[in-house]
């Protein structure tokens, strides 16, 4: 049995860490500081997880006969990179392992890609044919909640297994980088030179080795258990404990005040998002009665209820099917059909928007977009390789990845939002980019507008484009990452780049590895003679590629949303811009600092090996580009109204979002603009960065407005200081305030008043003038007086609140009650 | 007008001035007086009303000993001759002005209600509320019978016996006294240190 | 029938609207104790105004007679803490009992 | 019918009656056994937080055999007891299990922490027990009269208990201000009763939407009649008095200054138990009033009243609790807000019960109730968790202020992270029971959604609090994780192998059980729930 096989492999892989976690925070607890068994334990089980992984990938694809991989029309396009896999080396390289399998079957291509119904007939649990090949069922059931089931189910189709692999992989390399970075705490007394007493002394504590280790696995325990959740309900478990797991890591150093602001700062944001998130559940729940996304099916393996996806169809245009009279959207008319038991319900169109909007709220949280995006930046203040893990290419890409996950539930108008949301990300990000020096902080801004180009991606329709650059960003950024690590363990915990410069000399791996991943994301790439289908570029041309290829053909069909094309090839110029900027400033010219470059060093084996081994799959592990394996394995399971595009419905508000024969239509012109953008943008970096000939200080001068603007990240820390913490803040005291004041205030305003008017009498007897300044006199005493009771006499007030209270509820009862 | 009434709007405007009364006394012992005074003509007006035996239990339990221990609650507290602690005139006036719309806004309610008319005395001679002489009924419901209610109608006994109540307060009562006697004793040890 | 249940009701609502406006007055603890007498005194002539004139019947006076019990020891608990802040504060004022607010 | 029939048939009730009340009687039993150990002097030899132990576990083991032997029967079953004073269902019999198992907790903490000294632990017990009968009475009661009885039961000894501390002065303030304001709100609440009970012409609960019906049928229905107006006012006066116990804004005012007089082990037992006595009472109280033909309208805009109050509630407690610095009050503002969620759920059965499709929604209908129940027992662990947190440790630093909490991380690892949990939880976040109550509530508000838009409002306020409540949480959990701790700090050397430490990982498992097992809970509660939802409507 196919499925129940990758259930076990991927059990293993996503429960490993968990064990491991609770084996290295107790046996840290009360094992020796300078072990480092912590570490091996944790590597062990985060490498025999990837294992698990890579052969349930490689099950699944036998299983299929890799069929995802042989597209007739697109069958000769693999050649090319054959040279590639030798160079490679690595048998983890999960899409150049399939190459072999897919050519050899070359040959066998008349199944459809969509429809894998030998399989489906054997399985019980897995989807009706006319879908994509999913094995869904339930791991444990936990509780039934008047008509709710509340379970721990999985989902596994190809985007489950490609992102087990993508994470176990790059946590592997990582938690080996990290054996080495976070050597410093393999002590019994750590001097953090960062975190100061009250004293002006450094805080100085045990190291907490092994503390890390046992967050980093928890952290992969929670984030393979979001990807292989099988209801929305488990997603948002999952979802909160990465946020707790990163709540725990980027606040690791926590006797530095800014670690802990930034981690109470990630974890308040990302339960601003929740909120949507909450709500949107609601709404499923209400109205589709069920939050798993596949069948459910009962113990006698009958199916008992339909998925969440399967109960939202969409028609031969691609659209919910609506209701004419009523507007109303049809739910589970498939569920009908198999079980007649369940009678036909419908859900009114803007409540479906709502839960759309609402889960991707959670995603606009997690996935640091517009307007949740400050706390991306402020996480920075974890250990390097957190950020590498959970803050580029693991964590913020749950968002991403939920997204994905959930798209046969959004409807147009949601998916625009999203367009928009990533649209706004993505060029707000990098123009901040620009200015930054913090080499981490570039860093963290980019990936927002990764991030947001990956949102874009999805929100133009490009599922596929999406979910790629999601994999390939993973790598080239995680790469980036370490190297920066790398970096800043070579010079001493230095991050400010004007400090740096002439740094390839010192530590060449690092330098040239980092080159890797700058061009890869700059997304540059040299066109080849034929076509452009034979481009040689890294991994980041081609789904950037994709992306903007979407995108352009999406705003050709909708012409009045033209940004959602300008915006995003503008920022791929400014990307390509910042990224150089960072490497020139860093390691290229001269030193800037000979302090910082004399003390400086190559990294230690054990951090430069996982920098290599990463620099290969962020060169190459998207060869081929969308018809590579890589693409074609992510899309092997794409949702079934993606690939034929939706069609406009005259009436309703909707948008024509283009198929694959659209994007497809466009693709040699927007490669060809998104290159001319990179290289331009590269060029200016060069020119001002990389040569002397402009003086950088004299144009930042020039344009110190705008550059004030960028290095204060668009005020938007002021901004949401003004509108959310004070108001909140003054909301809090008010409250308080009035359980002091305003209660009391009335009745003593009024006493006041009775006051003065009871001491008219003796006022009236003394001349008009005295008696003017008496009033006076006396009003302000009573004034302080009243204050004064305002602050001794509650008991008698609070009486006084009942009968107010009474009649005041009898009013509003009165005035509200209809009839 | 019949005696009845006449006594009625006697008590019941000696009731309503007294307790009025209480509100406007500065001191508390007139307080306690006036308080004597409105909860005994309450307890006249029990009497008028029929209900010969609240009305016995007003004056014992309420007169005879809630008041009482009022008053040794003025004794005790009474620190001085001078003490007086009054009320600002305002804080009276605001309090009426609140206490008259709650007056109003009750009578809004009550004033146009149709009351259900009592069911007449059942033949058994066993007098109701409404009739009077209610000692015996009112013991035999506190055993949890209730002849006034369910010998009349042939069915099975459907209305509230008091039994329960009746042994429960008692538990109730014990534990009060054991908080209040608690409360007012002093402590035999010295207080632990005051935190 | 003589003196009718309205105006029962209307001596109960003074009593009950005097008692509350005692409590919410008087600065004496045993006077605020006071007031609470007469709001359940209130209550226990509407109780009886019903037992004579509707059909809630005996339950009525057997209410405002547990009514009468349970005043009575509520006001022996009210009692004693009241002489409980007196001992600590030395004072029967209501409006010293201020440390706590906020 | 003969007068002796009437003794017969008193007899055969009484008798069957009586094991049905086991549990009251054997906590009665052990007030009075208290007492007379007391005159005998036997306490001396056998300390009073020893009978109280057994007593509570003997309550506890009755409890558990009486839902036993109900869960037993596939039906559900509803007796009358005491001639239809009391009800006797899986909800009473729930409610009693649950008061009686956080009564035994209470007794455990309070005997750990010594609150109540030797000489004076047999007078706390007898509160404690005597205010746990009337919580009982209000969960089970089927009478106006009992219910009168069962609130007053539960406040008088509670009075005292606040007020235990005698030597201290904010003490003596906190009690002199709940025995006040109680009062209050009885006088209230008994008027309510009154009109009620005067307009409908009894005090049987069971009959009361079958009276409301009969006196709405001559009117509109709506409050032009005066009959429903008046009864809607007496209802209002009778859940002010509900809502004083509830804590629900504006009559919360005696709660923040209660709590912060009072000693933490009795904060605890006031937030816990005393508001499910209340809400077990209100659950009663409104189902008997719903479902009479012709006031369902009324009904929903009580049921949407309800969901009005529980918003502004929430938010005031949320937001007031911002800028305390004194624990036990930024806990009691804290409670104030959890009993505005916790009422959303009865708002959600009002409108639900109500609405015109009500028969097709008995499945919601149970789901609020349970979503009630389930996050009150979560609510237990998690609220008494953090109260004995607080304890313990002001037995060490004697102080309950956020300050003294600074970097206890360091001393105690273990009240700290039991803390966390707890406060996790109470902000309901997953995996910790806070969050499967919360969603359970919201998730049937949202149902009563539908019916009316209003409680779209409701749920979203509530989704937008368990946003604000992080804030002053959050707060917290820094002051105890992240600061360090000052030099001049009383140490809290609080083992892991002790049983101040197993009490409160006791607590805290309980808490994460409940998130991550909940059909441990959610059966039970369903089965009480059923129980009541489906009392006889005309």
């Amino acid at each position: 049995m196919v499925g129940e096989t990758l259930r076990n492999l991927l059990m293993i892989a996503w429960l490993l860490p968990l064990v491991g976690f609770a084996v290295e925070i107790f046996g840290g607890f009360w094992g020796s500081r300078q072990s480092r068994a912590a570490a091996w334990i944790a590597v062990g089980c985060i490498a025999t997880g990837f294992v698990c992984s890579f052969s349930a990938l490689m099950i699944w694809g036998n299983a299929n006969h890799w069929s995802v991989m042989h597209k007739a029309e697109h069958g000769a396009s693999h050649e090319s990179h054959d040279g590639h896999q030798g160079e490679k080396g690595h048998e983890e390289h999960a899409p150049a392992g399939h190459e072999a399998p897919a050519e050899k079957h070359g040959s066998v291509s008349s199944e459809s890609q969509y429809k894998l119904t030998a399989l489906a007939a054997e399985e019980a649990n897995t989807a009706h044919a006319a879908g994509p090949t999913v094995y869904s069922g339930t791991l444990y059931y936990l509780a039934r909640f008047g008509s709710l089931d509340l379970s721990l189910d999985y989902y596994i189709d190809s985007l489950t297994l490609v992102m087990f692999t993508m994470v176990t992989f790059i946590a592997t390399c990582i938690h080996l980088f990290a054996m080495g970075y976070m050597s410093e705490e393999l002590t019994e007394e750590y001097v953090d030179h960062h975190a100061h007493l009250s004293n002006g002394h450094h805080v100085h504590r045990p190291g907490r080795f092994y503390r890390f280790f046992a967050f980093l696995s928890l952290f992969c325990f929670s984030m393979l258990g979001l990807v292989l959740a099988g209801n929305i309900f488990q997603v948002f478990i999952f979802w909160e404990l990465v946020g707790i797991c990163s709540f725990l890591l980027i606040g690791f150093y926590t006797e530095r005040k800014s670690a802990s602001n930034a981690a109470n700062k990630a974890f308040i944001m990302n339960r601003v998002g929740d909120f949507g998130f909450l709500i949107g559940l609601m709404v499923l729940w209400t109205f589709f009665g069920t939050f798993r996304f596949g069948e459910t099916v009962n113990d006698k393996g009958e199916v008992v209820q339909a998925g969440l996806f399967q109960l939202l169809q969409r028609d031969d245009t691609g659209n919910v099917i609506r209701d004419v009279e009523t507007g109303e959207v049809s739910v589970g008319a498939a569920d009908a059909a198999m079980n007649p038991g369940n009678a036909r319900k419908t859900i009114p169109y803007f409540l479906l928007v709502v839960a759309g909007l609402g889960v991707f709220a959670g995603c606009v949280g997690k996935s640091a977009q517009f307007p949740l995006q400050t706390w991306l930046p402020d996480a920075m203040e974890g250990p390097t390789p957190v950020s590498a893990l959970v803050h580029s290419a693991t964590m913020v890409a749950a968002g991403v990845y939920l997204v994905g996950r959930f798209y046969p539930m959004f409807v147009q108008e949601v998916l625009l939002t999203i367009a928009y949301v990533g649209c706004i990300t993505l060029f707000m990000a990098a123009t901040i980019a620009i200015v930054a020096t913090d080499i981490k902080k570039v860093l963290a801004y980019s990936t927002i507008s990764q991030l947001g180009y990956m949102m874009l991606g999805l929100g133009v329709f490009g599922w596929g484009a999406g979910l790629f650059h999601l994999v390939t960003h993973a790598f080239f950024k995680s790469l980036m990452f370490l190297c920066s690590g790398s970096v800043i363990y070579g010079c001493h915990h230095e991050q400010e780049m004007p400090k740096m410069g002439g740094l390839w000399r010192k530590m060449p791996i690092t330098a040239f590895t980092m080159l890797v991943g700058v061009i890869a994301i700059s997304g540059l790439a040299i066109p080849g003679l034929i076509s452009l289908s034979s481009v040689f570029a890294f991994s980041g041309f081609f789904s950037k590629d994709a992306v903007v290829a979407t995108s352009l053909a999406f705003v050709k069909a909708n012409p009045s949303h033209f940004l959602l094309f300008l915006m995003p090839l503008l920022t791929a110029g400014i990307t390509a811009f910042y990224m150089f900027r960072l490497w020139f400033y860093t390691f290229a010219g001269k030193p800037r600092d000979m302090h910082v470059y004399d003390h400086c060093h190559e990294s230690p084996l054990i951090m430069t090996v996982p920098l290599l081994v990463l620099s290969v799959l962020a060169a190459f592990c998207a060869v081929g580009g969308e018809q590579g394996p890589l693409f074609l394995l992510i899309t092997g399971d794409q949702p079934s109204h993606v690939s034929h595009g939706v069609a406009a419905v005259a009436g309703a508000s909707t948008l024509t979002l283009p198929g694959h024969d659209a994007v497809h239509a466009v693709h040699a012109e927007a490669g060809t603009y998104a290159l001319i953008a990179a290289a331009s943008g590269t060029l200016i970096a060069w020119l001002l960065y990389g040569t002397t000939m402009v003086n950088v200080a004299e144009m930042k001068r020039q344009l110190s407005g705008l550059h004030g603007f960028l290095v204060n990240k668009w005020h938007f820390d002021e901004l949401y200081d003004a509108l959310f913490m004070k108001p909140a803040h003054i909301i809090g005291k008010f409250c308080t305030w009035i359980d002091r004041t305003i209660f009391d205030g009335i009745i003593h305003g009024s006493a006041k008043v009775m006051i003065a008017v009871s001491k008219w009498d003796r006022l009236f007897d003394e001349s008009v003038v005295d008696g003017f300044v008496n009033l006076l006199g006396s009003s302000t005493f009573a004034v302080g007086r009243s204050l004064r009771v305002v602050q001794t006499g509650r008991l008698r007030q609070y009486v006084m609140f009942i009968v107010v209270g009474v009649v005041a509820l009898f009013a509003i009862l009165f005035t509200t009650f209809p009839g | 007008m019949s005696g009845e009434n006449f006594l009625f709007s006697v008590f019941a405007i000696l009731t309503c001035v007294s307790a009025l009364a209480v509100v406007l006394s500065q001191t508390v012992v007139r307080m306690a007086f006036w308080l004597v005074i409105s909860l005994g003509s309450t307890a006249a007006l029990f009497f008028l009303a029929n209900a010969d035996f609240v009305g016995a239990a007003q004056l014992l339990i309420y007169v005879g000993g809630t008041l009482v221990l009022l008053v040794f609650g003025v004794m005790l507290t009474a620190s001085g001759p001078y003490m007086k602690i009054g009320t600002s005139a305002g804080e009276t006036v605001v309090a009426g002005l609140l206490g008259l719309l709650f007056l109003f806004v009750v009578f809004a309610c009550i004033g146009g209600v149709e009351w259900r008319k009592p069911v007449t005395g059942s033949a058994d001679n066993i007098a109701t509320g409404a009739v009077g002489n209610t000692l015996r009924p009112l013991g035999l419901s506190f055993l949890g019978v209730r002849p006034d209610a369910d010998l009349a109608n042939g069915k099975p006994p459907e209305a509230s016996g008091y039994l329960l109540p009746f042994e429960i307060v008692s538990v109730h009562l014990l534990v009060v006294l054991i908080g209040a006697s608690y409360l007012a004793r002093a402590k035999r040890r010295a207080a632990p240190v005051g935190q | 029938m003589a003196a009718g249940l309205n105006a029962y009701l209307l001596v109960g609502a003074v009593l009950f609207v005097c008692g509350v406006i005692c409590m919410a007055t008087k600065r004496n603890g045993i006077g605020v104790l006071m007031g609470v007498e007469l709001v359940l005194n209130g209550a226990n002539v509407n109780f009886v105004a019903f037992s004579r004139y509707t059909d809630l019947g005996l339950d009525g006076q057997i209410f405002s007679l547990f009514v009468i019990v349970l005043a009575a020891a509520e006001a022996a608990v009210a009692l004693a803490i009241a002489l409980n802040f007196y001992n600590n504060h030395l004072t029967i004022d209501v409006d010293r009992a201020n440390k706590l607010k906020g | 019918m003969l007068f002796t029939d009437l003794i017969n048939s008193l007899i055969t009730d009484t008798t069957q009656s009586i094991p049905r009340f086991g549990v009251e009687l054997c906590l009665s039993a052990t007030i009075v056994l208290m007492l007379l150990m007391r005159l005998s002097g036997l306490d001396r030899l056998i300390p009073a937080c020893l009978t109280a132990t057994v007593g509570a576990l003997v309550a506890t083991f009755l409890a558990y055999k009486q839902f036993d032997a109900l869960h037993a029967k596939d039906a559900v079953v509803t007796t009358h007891i005491f001639t239809g004073l009391l009800v006797h269902d899986s909800f009473t019999v729930f409610f009693r299990g649950f008061l009686a198992l956080f009564l035994l907790l209470t007794v455990a903490l309070t005997s750990l922490t010594g609150i109540p000294d030797e000489e004076d632990s047999p007078d706390f017990y007898s509160l404690l027990f005597g205010a746990t009968i009337g919580m009982m009475l209000m969960a089970s009661a089927n009478n106006l009269l009992m219910l009168f009885i069962g609130v007053e039961m539960t406040s008088v000894p509670s009075y005292a208990m606040v007020g235990f501390l005698k030597g201290r002065k904010v003490s003596s303030e906190a009690a002199l201000k709940y025995v006040v304001y109680g009062a209050g709100a009885a006088g209230v609440m008994l008027y309510g009763i009154s009109l009620v009970g005067g307009v409908l012409g009894t005090t049987d609960m069971s009959m009361l939407s079958q009276r409301l019906a009969e006196a709405a049928a001559g009117g509109s229905g709506g409050l032009k009649d005066p009959e429903v107006r008046t009864v809607a006012l007496g209802t209002m006066l009778v859940m002010v008095g509900l809502a004083f116990k509830l804590s629900l804004v504006p009559f919360h005012f005696w709660c923040p200054d209660a709590f912060e007089g009072a000693s933490a082990e009795v904060a605890g037992f006031l937030s816990v138990a005393s508001k499910a006595g209340a809400f077990g009472l209100l659950v009663r109280f409104c189902l008997a009033l719903s479902g009479a033909k012709g006031t369902e309208s009324l009904m929903i805009s009580f049921g949407l009243g309800l969901g009005f109050i529980a918003c502004i509630t929430t938010t005031f407690g949320n937001l007031a609790a911002y800028t305390q610095t004194n624990l036990k009050r930024l806990l009691a503002y804290s409670t104030i807000a959890h009993a505005g969620y916790m009422v959303m759920a009865v708002a959600a059965l009002l409108v639900l019960k109500n609405s015109p499709q009500a028969a097709t929604l008995t499945e919601n209908i149970n789901q609020s109730i349970e979503g009630l129940l389930y996050y009150l027992v979560v609510y237990l662990f998690m609220n008494l968790g953090a109260f004995a947190v607080i304890a313990i440790a002001r037995n060490y630093t004697f102080s309950e202020e956020v300050d003294s909490f600074k970097g206890l991380i360091s001393q105690s690892p273990t009240l700290c992270i039991v803390m966390l949990i707890c406060m996790f939880s109470l902000v309901g976040m997953p995996p910790f029971g806070g969050f499967v109550g919360k969603l359970f509530i919201f998730a049937s508000a949202f149902k009563a959604g539908e019916v009316h838009g209003f409680m779209y409002v409701v749920v979203a306020f509530g989704a937008l609090n368990t946003v604000f409540s992080l804030v002053y949480y959050i707060r917290v959990l820094r002051t105890m994780f992240l600061e360090a701790r000052p030099a001049d700090a009383r140490p809290v050397p609080v083992r892991l192998a002790s049983w101040e430490s197993a009490f409160v990982v006791t607590l805290a498992v309980f808490v994460l059980l409940l998130g991550v097992l909940p059909h441990m809970m959610s059966q039970t509660a369903n089965d009480a729930a059923q129980a009541i939802a489906q009392l006889p409507t005309p």
